[in-house]
C-alpha cells in the first residue's frame, strides 16, 4: 500500500481531526493519538491544534502554532508573571558548579515521529526538534518573543509586512551557512509543499522576499501578531536546505541548533551531541542530550528512582513520592484546561438555565483538590491567571457559579425538568479523564441528572463531538496559545471549531473582535475583562473545570529550567550536577 | 500469550498428539457415575470447582453484597487504607470502595473468558467436526489455517482485531476466542478423525445411519472429554489475557471495572497505596488457579483409563 | 533426511501465505468503507476513490493482496500513518529487543523448566512432584506483568542491583546487555518455564512407562545415563514442541512487559500502532511475528529427526 | 537341595501388589534353583506370577505397584537381595542379564543398534567406543544378524521382530552373563522364528554354560528346550519335575490337565480337554490348594494349606493327594 506523503497527512488530519477539545495523551496505556497541525477541512483557517490533554496531570506541551490573534506590535511585549503553585519551583536558575561533560537524561511519554518539522505529523515532535533547530523568533519562558535566529524585526507596510534581520555567522550543523536565501528556502517549503503540515499555520504568509544577503522581508494578508509567534515555534525551524531532499531527514535533522542528533534509536532514545560551531555556545552546558521514550507513568517514576534518568513528567499522585524518593519538583501553571462542552444545537443544552444548572452542580474545588491533590487551579475564566487578560479582580469565580446542588434542581425545574434529564458524554479512553468523568457523573446525580458515559480513543471524540456533531457532550482537555484571543477563535466564537453548537451572543463576538484588534495590553486586558462577564451571561457551551500543573520531577543536581508559558518543553541551557 | 499447554505439535503429520483421545465405549450413564467417582479423587480439581461457583455466585449476588455503591465517588477519603473507615479493601484513587469494586468486578472477569472461548468453540467445533468427517483438501485447508491462526499470539491477533474494530471487552475476547479455535479445531478434528477409523462407524454407516446422527450419537461423546479439558484451560488463558488487555487500557472500558482493570489502576498508584493491586491481582490468579486444575482434574477422570497389568 | 527437510519446509509457504492474507485482510475490519475512514467524513466521493486507489484498495480482493504481497516481498511494509519512517525500519529497530526478551524467556525455560520437569517426572507422585507440579501452574496463572513490578521494585527500585528501565544493544555493551534483560527476562520467562515444566514432566512420565527404559535398567545402566540419555531423548518431542511454543508466548507476553521495562520492542510498536489505529504498521507487526513464529515451528519440525530417527527416513 | 551346582537360587520369595483393595500377595512360597548349563522352564498361565518373579530376581519390580516382601535371590551364594540398587545395577547385564517379551518396543528408537550394544559394553567391560563396536558386529554374528557391520549403525525401526529380539539377546549375552532370564522370548513371534530364536538360545547356553531361566506359558516351547520345569498356578510352584517325567508322569492335577491341553500329533484325539473354571484372582485366593476349586481329584483335606514336598530325587509337588493319584494313564 504505497503511501504517498498527501496521503499520510490526509489521513492523519482526517482521522485526527484534533480540534480543541479533543485530547492525546501518553501516559502509559491510555490513548495516544497524535493530532496534526494540518487539516484539510478548510473551517475558516482554523487548524488542528494539538491538545495539551493531561491525565490528571500535565502533559506533553502545546505550543504547536501558539496563533493566537496578532500579537502586539511592540517586540517585548509585557511579562506575565507565571504564579507559583506552592508545589516545587517554576523555574530552577544554573548553577555555577555543573559538569560540563555531563549528559542530561530526559524520559518523555511519545517517541518523535519525524526530524522534519515541516512534515512531522505528530504535534509532540517540536519537544525532540527544539535541541536540534533554532526558531527565527525565541519564545521566552515568561512567554514573550525574543530574537534567535533573526535579530531583529520591523513591521512595515502598516501590518502587512515583517523585515527580519538574520543572525551573520550562523553556520549549519552540514557546514553550509545561514543566509536570507536559506531562510526563504525554509518559509517556501513549509507553505508550498503538498506534504507540509504547516500549510494553515502559514497560510496568511503570502510571500517571502531576499533584500539581501542577511535580510528578508515577510508579506502576509494579515494576523501579524500570530505571525511572529508562529515562528517560534516548527514555522520557523530553519532546516539545511542541502538536506531538503534527503530521505533521511526525518531521522537525521541537520539545523542550527546546539546540539545534533548522534544516535536516533527508533523508539528508544535519541543521543544528541554538543554541535561545536554553535553561535551561543553559552547555552550548551552539557556535552551530551539524551531523551528517552518510556510511555508508562509508573516506568518513568522507577527510572527517576533507580536514578537512570536525571528529569520526567510525572502525575499528581506520583508528585509526593517522587518528593519522597529525593527528587526535586518543577511545576508552574499553563494555559491548558480540563473542560466539559456541549453542542448547544442539541437540546436540553440550548437552555442558558440547563447550562447554568450544571454548573452549579459541578463541584469544581473539590475535583481539583480530590482528585488532582491540588494540582490543578479551580476556576471558570478561560485563560490562566498570569496573562493579562485574567481579570483578578472576579477572580476563580467560583462564588458566581457555586457548588449549590439546590440551586441547580431550582434552575432545571425552572427549565421544564423537575426530575432532571439523561445524556451521554463521550471520554477518550484515558484514566485521567475517566475519573473526571465518573466524579462528574456522581456530582451530577446528585441533582438527578443522569450523564452516561462512552469511552472512545482520543481521534474519535473529535471526529464524533466536532465534525460528525452526533455527541451531545465531551469530556477533554483544552490547550490555546498564551494569547487569549486563541481561546476565542478556536472554542468560543460562534464559526469557531469547538463550537458545534455555534453557540455565542453579539456581545460576547463583539467584544473579542474588539480586543483582537487592539495593540496596547492594558486596553486589551480591560476588553477582556468585559468578555469575561458577557461570557458568565451566556453560560457557554464549553467552561473550564480547572487549569492544569505541569510537574515534572528532576535529580537534584539538575539545573538551569524553566517551566515555558507557551506549554512548550525546551530544556535549552540545561545543566546536570557533576 | 500462546496458550494451551497440551503437547499437541505444532504442525505438520509429526507432532506428538498426546492427548489424542481414547475411544471410551462404556455406556453413557455410568460412565457419569464413574467419571464423579473418579473427579472426588482429585482434591485440587474440587477444591477449585467449589472455590469457581462461589466466585459465580458472588458475581451474581454481588449487588446484595457489595456494601457500598462501586461507582459512588469521595475524594475527600480517597486511598484509606484497608479495614479502615468501615472498608474491608480500603478505598482507590476517587474513594471508591475497593472491595464492591472487586466484588462488581468479578462479573466481567467471569464473563468475558466464557465469551472467548464461546467463540472459540463456535468457530472450531463445526470445523473441526467437518475437516475430520470430510477429510481431502477441505482438511487440508481448515489445519494449514489452523496452524497459520496459532502461529499469531492470543494477545497479539486481538490487538489486531482491537486495532480495527476498537477496544471494548466484547471486541477483545470474540478475538481472543478466534485465537482459541485452532487449538479446539486440532481437538475436535483429532477426535473425528480416531471416531471416523473405528470399525463400527462403517458399519452404522452402511446401515443408512445419516452423518449427523453418527456425529452425534458415536463423534461427540467422544470428542466431549477432551473438549471439556481444553475448554477449561483456554478459560484460565483468557482470563490471564484479559487482565493483559486492561492493563494495555484497550480491553474493558470504564465505567466498567474488571479485575483486569483494578489490577492496572492499582499499579497507577502502587507506591502510594500498594494494598490496592493485591487483591485483583491475587483473584485473578485464583481463579486461572481454579480453571487449570479443573483442566487437571477433568483431564484425569475423564480421559482413557488406562489399564495397568 | 533432505526429502524431510524440503517437505517441512514447502509446509511452511502455505502458512505464511495464511498469515499474509490475515494481515491483510485486517484493513477490512475497519469499521465502514476502509477508503471513506481515511479520506474523512466530508471529503467529496472523488476524493474518497482517490484515496482508495492509494490506499490500493481498489480492483478485487486477489488483485489487491497480489499487489501487497508483492511490493511485501520487495521488503517494502508500506508507511506508518503516523511517522515519515516506513513500517519494515520501524520493525527493523525493534526485533533486536525482541529477540533479546525471546532468547532470555527461552534460556529460562530451558536451564529451569527442563531440569525441574525431569525432577518432577522422574519422581512421580512423591512430594517433590506435587510440589513442583503447583509451583508450575502458579507460574503459568501469575499475570507477567504483575511479576514484573514486583521484580522491579525489589530489585531496581528498592535497590539498584539492576536497572530497572532500558535496552542496551548487544553490540554496544554485552554485560549491559545482559543486567538490562535481566529482569524482563525472568518476568517473561517465568510462565514459559513453567509451561515447560509441565509438560517435560508428562514426558518424562510417558517415557519412563515404556518397555526400552525397562530394558536399560535390566542392561544394567545407571540411572543418571538412563535418565540424560533415554528418557530424556524419548521426551525430546514433547519438550522441543513446547519450548517452540513459548516463542509466541514470550513475543505476545512481551507486549506488556516492554512498555514497563520501556524496552523498544515490538510490543511498544505495536501498542502505539493499535490506539492511534495506524493499520499498515499491525499489518507488518502481524506478518513479522506470524513469520517468526512459523520459522521457530519449522525448526521444532526439523529437531523432531534428531530426535525420532525413524522420521529422518520417512 | 545342594547347592553347589546351583547357579541362581530362588528361597522362599514373596511378592505383594499395590490394588485398589489395598496390598495383595501374588506370588508367594517360591523356591528354585538353576545349575550352570541347564535351562529351568518357568511354565503357568497369565497371572500366574511368573513374570513377577522373574522381575523379582533382576531386582526390577516397580515399586510401589509391586514390592518383594521377603525372600532370599542368590547368584553363586551371592545375595542379591541385600544388594544395593548401585550394585545391583553392576551386576545386571554383566553376570545377570533379561530378555523380554514384546521386541518392538523393548529396543530405545531414538538410538542405533550399535549404540545399545555399545552402551552394555561401556559399562560392564569399560571398553572404547571403537572396541565396544567392533564386539557389537561380532555379537551381531554370533546371534545371526546378516551384514552386521552396516546394520550396526541402523535403528531398531529398521529390524523385524525376530531381529530385534536377536538384538536384544546380543545385548544381554555381550558380557557372557552366568544367568539369562528370558521372559517369553518368542511369545510374540510367529512360529518359524521362535524355533530359531530358541535354537539361538540353546547355543549361546551351551556354548557360555550359562543357567537360562525360560519364563513361559507354552508348553511346546518347555519340551524342547528346557532340562527341568517349575510349574506355577495362582503365585505358587505347583510341581517341579524334569521336563520327561513332568510330560509322561505329571505328579499334579493342574500340571495333568495342562500336559493334556497340548495337540498332539502322534496320537488321534476326539476333542482337546480344557481345564474348567478360571484362574482365581490375587484376592480371591483359596487359603488351601489354589487348585482345589478347579481339580477333579480335590477332597476336603485340599482345603487346608498345602506344603511343596519332595516327592522323588529332584522332583517336588503341591498336592496332598498326589500319592494317590496316578495321572499317567490318563496321559496315553
Amino acid at each position: 500500500m504505497r503511501h504517498s506523503r498527501k496521503i499520510v497527512s490526509a489521513l492523519a488530519a482526517s482521522a485526527l481531526v484534533l480540534a480543541a477539545c479533543s485530547s492525546d495523551d501518553d501516559s502509559g496505556g491510555s490513548t495516544d493519538s497524535v493530532e496534526s497541525a494540518s487539516s484539510d477541512t478548510d473551517a475558516a483557517g482554523t487548524e488542528a491544534q494539538p491538545d495539551d490533554s493531561v491525565v490528571a496531570t500535565d502533559a506533553p506541551d502545546t505550543s504547536d502554532a501558539p496563533d493566537g490573534s496578532d500579537a502586539p506590535v511592540e517586540t517585548d511585549p509585557p511579562v506575565p508573571e507565571v504564579q507559583s503553585i506552592g508545589v516545587g519551583r517554576s523555574s530552577v536558575p544554573v548553577a555555577d558548579d555543573y559538569d560540563e561533560s555531563g549528559t542530561f537524561t530526559w524520559a518523555y511519554t511519545v517517541p518523535v515521529t519525524s526530524f522534519d518539522p515541516h512534515r512531522g505529523v505528530s504535534g509532540f515532535d517540536q519537544n525532540w526538534l527544539f535541541p536540534v533547530y533554532d526558531r527565527l523568533v525565541y519564545s521566552s519562558p515568561d512567554g514573550g518573543l525574543e530574537p534567535m535566529l533573526a535579530t531583529d524585526w520591523r513591521i512595515v507596510d502598516d501590518g502587512l509586512g515583517v523585515e527580519m534581520d538574520i543572525r551573520e555567522g550562523v553556520v549549519f550543523q552540514d557546514g553550509t551557512p545561514l543566509d536570507a536565501a536559506a531562510v526563504k528556502a525554509n518559509l517556501d517549503r513549509a507553505r508550498s509543499d503538498e506534504q507540509s503540515v504547516l500549510l494553515p499555520v502559514l497560510a496568511s504568509l503570502a510571500d517571502v522576499e531576499v533584500l539581501d544577503e542577511f535580510t528578508v522581508k515577510l508579506v502576509l494578508t494579515g494576523g501579524l501578531g500570530p505571525m511572529l509567534a508562529t515562528l517560534a515555534d516548527r514555522a520557523g525551524m530553519i532546516i539545511s536546505p542541502a538536506a531538503f531532499d534527503s530521505p533521511d531527514l526525518a531521522t537525521q535533522p541537520v539545523g542550527t541548533g546546539p546540539y545534533m542528533v548522534e544516535e536516533n534509536r527508533l523508539g528508544d532514545r535519541v543521543i544528541y551531541t554538543q554541535f561545536p560551531d554553535y553561535w551561543d555556545p553559552e547555552v550548551q552546558r552539557t556535552e551530551k542530550i539524551e531523551f528517552r521514550v518510556m510511555r508508562d507513568d509508573q516506568t518513568r517514576l522507577n527510572a527517576l528512582q533507580a536514578n537512570e534518568i536525571d528529569m520526567a513528567l510525572v502525575r499528581q499522585n506520583q508528585v509526593g513520592i517522587a518528593e519522597g524518593a529525593g527528587m526535586e519538583i518543577l511545576a508552574g501553571n499553563t494555559p491548558t484546561f480540563y473542560n466539559l462542552s456541549f453542542n448547544a444545537e442539541i437540546p436540553p443544552f440550548d437552555d442558558a438555565d440547563v447550562r447554568l444548572a450544571l454548573q452549579h452542580a459541578m463541584d469544581r474545588a473539590l475535583i481539583a483538590e480530590g482528585l488532582f491533590d491540588g494540582l490543578c487551579t479551580a476556576q471558570i475564566q478561560h485563560w490562566p491567571s498570569g496573562s493579562f487578560a485574567y481579570d483578578s479582580a472576579f477572580g476563580s469565580g467560583l462564588d458566581v457559579w457555586d457548588y449549590n446542588p439546590d440551586k441547580a434542581v431550582e434552575l432545571l425545574e425552572e427549565a421544564g425538568f423537575p426530575d432532571g434529564f439523561e445524556f451521554t458524554v463521550i471520554v477518550p479512553s484515558i484514566t485521567g479523564f475517566q475519573s473526571i468523568a465518573e466524579v462528574l457523573q456522581d456530582q451530577f446525580s446528585e441533582v438527578g441528572v443522569t450523564m452516561n458515559i462512552r469511552v472512545v480513543e482520543g481521534a474519535q471524540v473529535s471526529e464524533e463531538f466536532l465534525v460528525a456533531k452526533s455527541a451531545e457532550a465531551s469530556i477533554g482537555s483544552y490547550s490555546p496559545s498564551p494569547d487569549p484571543d486563541g481561546v476565542m477563535t478556536r472554542l468560543l466564537l460562534p464559526d469557531a471549531l469547538g463550537n458545534p453548537g455555534h453557540l455565542s451572543s453579539d456581545e460576547v463576538v463583539a467584544l473579542a473582535t474588539e480586543a483582537a484588534n487592539l495593540v496596547d495590553t492594558d486596553e486589551r486586558a480591560e476588553v477582556y475583562h468585559e468578555l469575561t462577564q458577557a461570557l458568565i451571561d451566556l453560560v457557554p457551551h464549553s467552561t473550564p473545570v480547572c487549569m492544569q500543573v505541569r510537574t515534572e520531577a528532576f535529580q537534584p543536581g539538575v539545573s538551569g529550567l524553566d517551566i515555558y508559558a507557551s506549554g512548550a518543553r525546551d530544556y535549552r541551557g540545561v545543566a546536570v550536577g557533576s | 500469550m500462546s496458550d494451551a499447554n497440551n503437547a499437541t505439535g505444532v504442525s505438520g503429520e509429526a507432532q506428538a498428539e498426546a492427548d489424542t483421545p481414547e475411544v471410551v465405549h462404556s455406556p453413557g450413564s455410568s460412565r457419569l457415575q464413574h467419571f464423579v467417582r473418579r473427579y472426588r479423587g482429585e482434591p485440587l480439581a474440587v477444591a477449585s470447582t467449589v472455590i469457581f461457583l462461589l466466585l459465580a455466585l458472588i458475581a451474581v449476588f454481588a449487588p446484595l453484597l457489595a456494601p457500598y455503591d462501586p461507582n459512588d465517588t469521595d475524594l475527600i477519603a480517597k486511598f484509606t487504607p484497608p479495614l479502615t473507615d468501615g472498608h474491608l479493601l480500603g478505598t482507590d484513587d476517587l474513594g471508591r470502595d475497593a472491595f464492591s469494586r472487586l466484588l462488581y468486578g468479578s462479573r466481567i472477569t467471569l464473563v468475558a473468558p466464557f465469551i472467548a472461548v464461546g467463540v472459540g468453540l463456535v468457530l472450531g467445533l463445526p470445523a473441526g467436526l467437518f475437516a475430520g468427517f470430510r477429510g481431502g483438501w477441505v482438511d487440508v485447508v481448515f489445519s494449514r489455517t489452523s496452524d497459520a491462526v496459532m502461529a499469531l499470539p492470543g494477545l497479539i491477533l486481538a490487538i489486531a482485531f482491537i486495532a480495527a474494530r476498537g477496544p471494548g471487552t466484547t471486541n477483545a475476547m470474540i478475538a481472543v476466542g478466534m485465537g482459541f479455535a485452532p487449538r479446539i479445531f486440532r481437538i475436535v478434528r483429532g477426535a473425528t478423525l480416531t471416531v471416523r477409523g473405528e470399525t463400527y462407524i462403517e458399519a452404522s454407516r452402511s446401515s443408512g445411519a445419516s452423518t449427523t446422527r453418527l456425529i452425534g450419537s458415536h463423534v461427540f461423546p467422544n470428542i466431549l472429554p477432551p473438549l471439556i479439558v481444553q475448554a477449561s484451560v483456554l478459560l484460565g488463558f483468557a482470563v490471564l489475557t484479559e487482565a493483559g488487555l486492561s492493563f494495555l487500557g484497550i480491553g474493558v472500558q470504564p465505567p466498567q471495572a474488571s479485575w483486569g482493570v483494578l489490577l492496572r489502576r492499582g499499579f497507577d498508584h502502587l507506591q502510594r497505596a500498594s494494598w490496592l493491586s493485591w487483591p485483583p491481582g491475587l483473584m485473578i490468579m485464583i481463579l486461572t488457579l481454579c480453571f487449570q486444575f479443573i483442566g487437571d482434574g477433568l483431564r484425569d477422570s475423564l480421559g482413557r483409563e488406562t489399564r495397568r497389568e | 533426511m533432505l526429502h524431510y527437510l524440503i517437505r517441512r519446509l514447502l509446509a511452511v509457504i502455505p502458512l505464511l501465505l495464511i498469515v499474509a492474507v490475515m494481515a491483510f485482510g485486517l484493513i477490512y475490519l475497519v469499521p465502514g468503507d476502509p477508503a471513506v475512514a481515511v479520506a474523512g467524513e466530508s471529503a467529496t466521493p472523488e476524493r474518497v476513490e482517490e484515496v482508495r486507489i492509494e490506499l490500493g484498495l481498489d480492483g478485487n480482493f486477489i488483485e489487491q493482496f497480489r499487489r501487497w504481497a508483492s511490493e511485501v516481498l520487495h521488503g517494502d511494509l508500506g508507511t506508518s500513518l503516523f511517522s515519515d519512517i516506513s513500517v519494515w525500519d520501524q520493525i527493523e529497530a525493534r526485533l533486536p529487543a525482541t529477540m533479546s526478551l525471546v532468547v532470555f524467556g527461552l534460556v529460562m525455560a530451558l536451564i529451569v523448566g527442563i531440569p525441574l520437569g525431569v525432577i518432577a517426572g522422574l519422581r512421580q507422585g512423591t512430594w517433590v512432584d506435587r510440589l513442583l507440579t503447583v509451583l508450575a501452574t502458579a507460574g503459568i496463572a501469575m499475570p507477567a506483568f504483575w511479576l514484573a513490578t514486583l521484580l522491579i521494585l525489589f530489585f531496581a527500585v528498592n535497590r539498584h542491583l539492576l536497572p530497572a528501565t532500558g535496552y542496551i544493544p548487544f553490540s554496544e555493551s554485552p554485560w549491559e546487555w545482559f543486567r538490562h534483560m535481566l529482569l524482563p527476562g525472568l518476568a517473561i520467562g517465568a510462565a514459559s518455564a513453567a509451561e515447560v515444566a509441565r509438560q517435560t514432566r508428562s514426558g518424562v512420565v510417558s517415557v519412563i512407562g515404556q518397555d526400552y527404559i525397562r530394558t536399560s535398567r535390566a542392561m544394567g545402566l545407571s540411572r543418571r545415563s538412563i535418565a540424560a540419555k533415554h528418557v530424556l531423548k524419548n521426551a525430546g518431542v514433547p519438550i522441543i514442541t513446547v519450548v517452540g511454543l513459548q516463542v509466541g508466548r514470550i513475543i505476545g507476553a512481551g507486549l506488556v512487559v516492554e512498555q514497563m521495562f520501556a524496552i523498544p520492542g515490538l510490543g511498544q510498536l505495536t501498542i502505539a500502532a493499535v490506539q492511534s489505529r495506524d493499520i499498515p504498521t499491525i499489518q507488518g507487526v502481524v506478518l513479522v511475528i506470524g513469520s517468526i513464529v512459523l520459522f521457530t515451528n519449522l525448526l521444532v519440525d526439523v529437531s523432531y529427526a534428531y530426535f525420532s530417527p525413524k522420521l529422518r527416513s520417512s | 537341595m545342594s547347592d553347589t551346582a546351583a547357579v541362581l537360587q530362588v528361597k522362599d520369595l514373596e511378592v505383594s501388589a499395590l490394588t485398589d483393595r489395598g496390598r495383595v500377595t501374588i506370588a508367594a512360597g517360591v523356591n528354585l534353583e538353576i545349575e550352570r548349563g541347564q535351562t529351568l522352564a518357568l511354565v503357568g498361565e497369565s497371572g500366574s506370577g511368573k513374570t513377577v518373579t522373574a522381575l523379582a530376581i533382576m531386582g526390577l519390580l516397580p515399586e510401589p505397584s509391586l514390592r518383594r516382601e521377603h525372600g532370599r535371590i542368590e547368584l553363586h551364594g551371592e545375595a542379591l537381595t541385600s544388594m544395593s540398587e548401585r550394585e545391583l545395577s553392576m551386576l545386571r547385564g554383566d553376570r545377570l542379564s533379561m530378555i523380554f517379551q514384546e521386541p518392538m518396543t523393548s529396543l530405545d528408537p531414538a538410538f542405533t543398534v550399535g549404540q545399545l550394544i555399545g552402551e552394555v559394553l561401556r559399562r560392564h567391560r569399560g571398553l572404547s567406543r571403537s572396541a565396544a563396536r567392533a564386539k557389537g558386529i561380532e555379537l551381531l554374528e554370533r546371534v545371526g544378524i546378516p551384514a552386521a557391520s552396516h546394520r550396526i549403525n541402523d535403528y531398531p525401526y529398521a529390524f523385524s521382530g525376530g531381529m530385534r529380539q536377536r538384538v536384544m539377546i546380543a545385548m544381554a549375552i555381550a558380557c557372557e552373563p552366568e544367568v539369562l532370564i528370558a521372559d517369553e522370548p518368542t511369545t510374540a513371534l510367529d512360529v518359524t522364528v521362535q524355533a530359531q530364536i530358541l535354537e539361538l538360545l540353546r547355543s549361546l547356553q551351551d556354548e557360555f554354560d550359562m543357567a537360562v531361566l525360560l519364563v513361559t506359558h507354552d508348553l511346546a516351547v518347555v519340551a524342547e528346550s528346557s532340562e527341568s520345569v517349575a510349574v506355577m498356578y495362582a503365585g505358587q510352584i505347583v510341581e517341579v519335575a524334569s521336563s520327561d517325567d513332568l510330560f509322561t508322569r505329571p505328579l499334579h492335577p493342574y500340571t495333568a490337565g495342562l500336559v493334556r491341553s497340548i495337540p498332539r500329533s502322534d496320537v488321534r484325539q476326539r476333542r482337546l480337554d480344557a481345564i474348567g473354571g478360571r484362574i482365581p484372582a490375587p484376592h480371591e485366593v483359596a487359603v488351601g490348594c489354589h487348585f482345589a476349586q478347579r481339580c477333579d481329584y480335590a477332597t476336603e483335606q485340599c482345603a487346608t494349606p498345602v506344603e511343596i514336598v519332595v516327592a522323588e530325587p529332584g522332583r517336588r509337588v503341591r498336592c496332598c493327594n498326589w500319592e494317590s493319584l496316578d495321572l499317567s494313564e490318563s496321559m496315553k
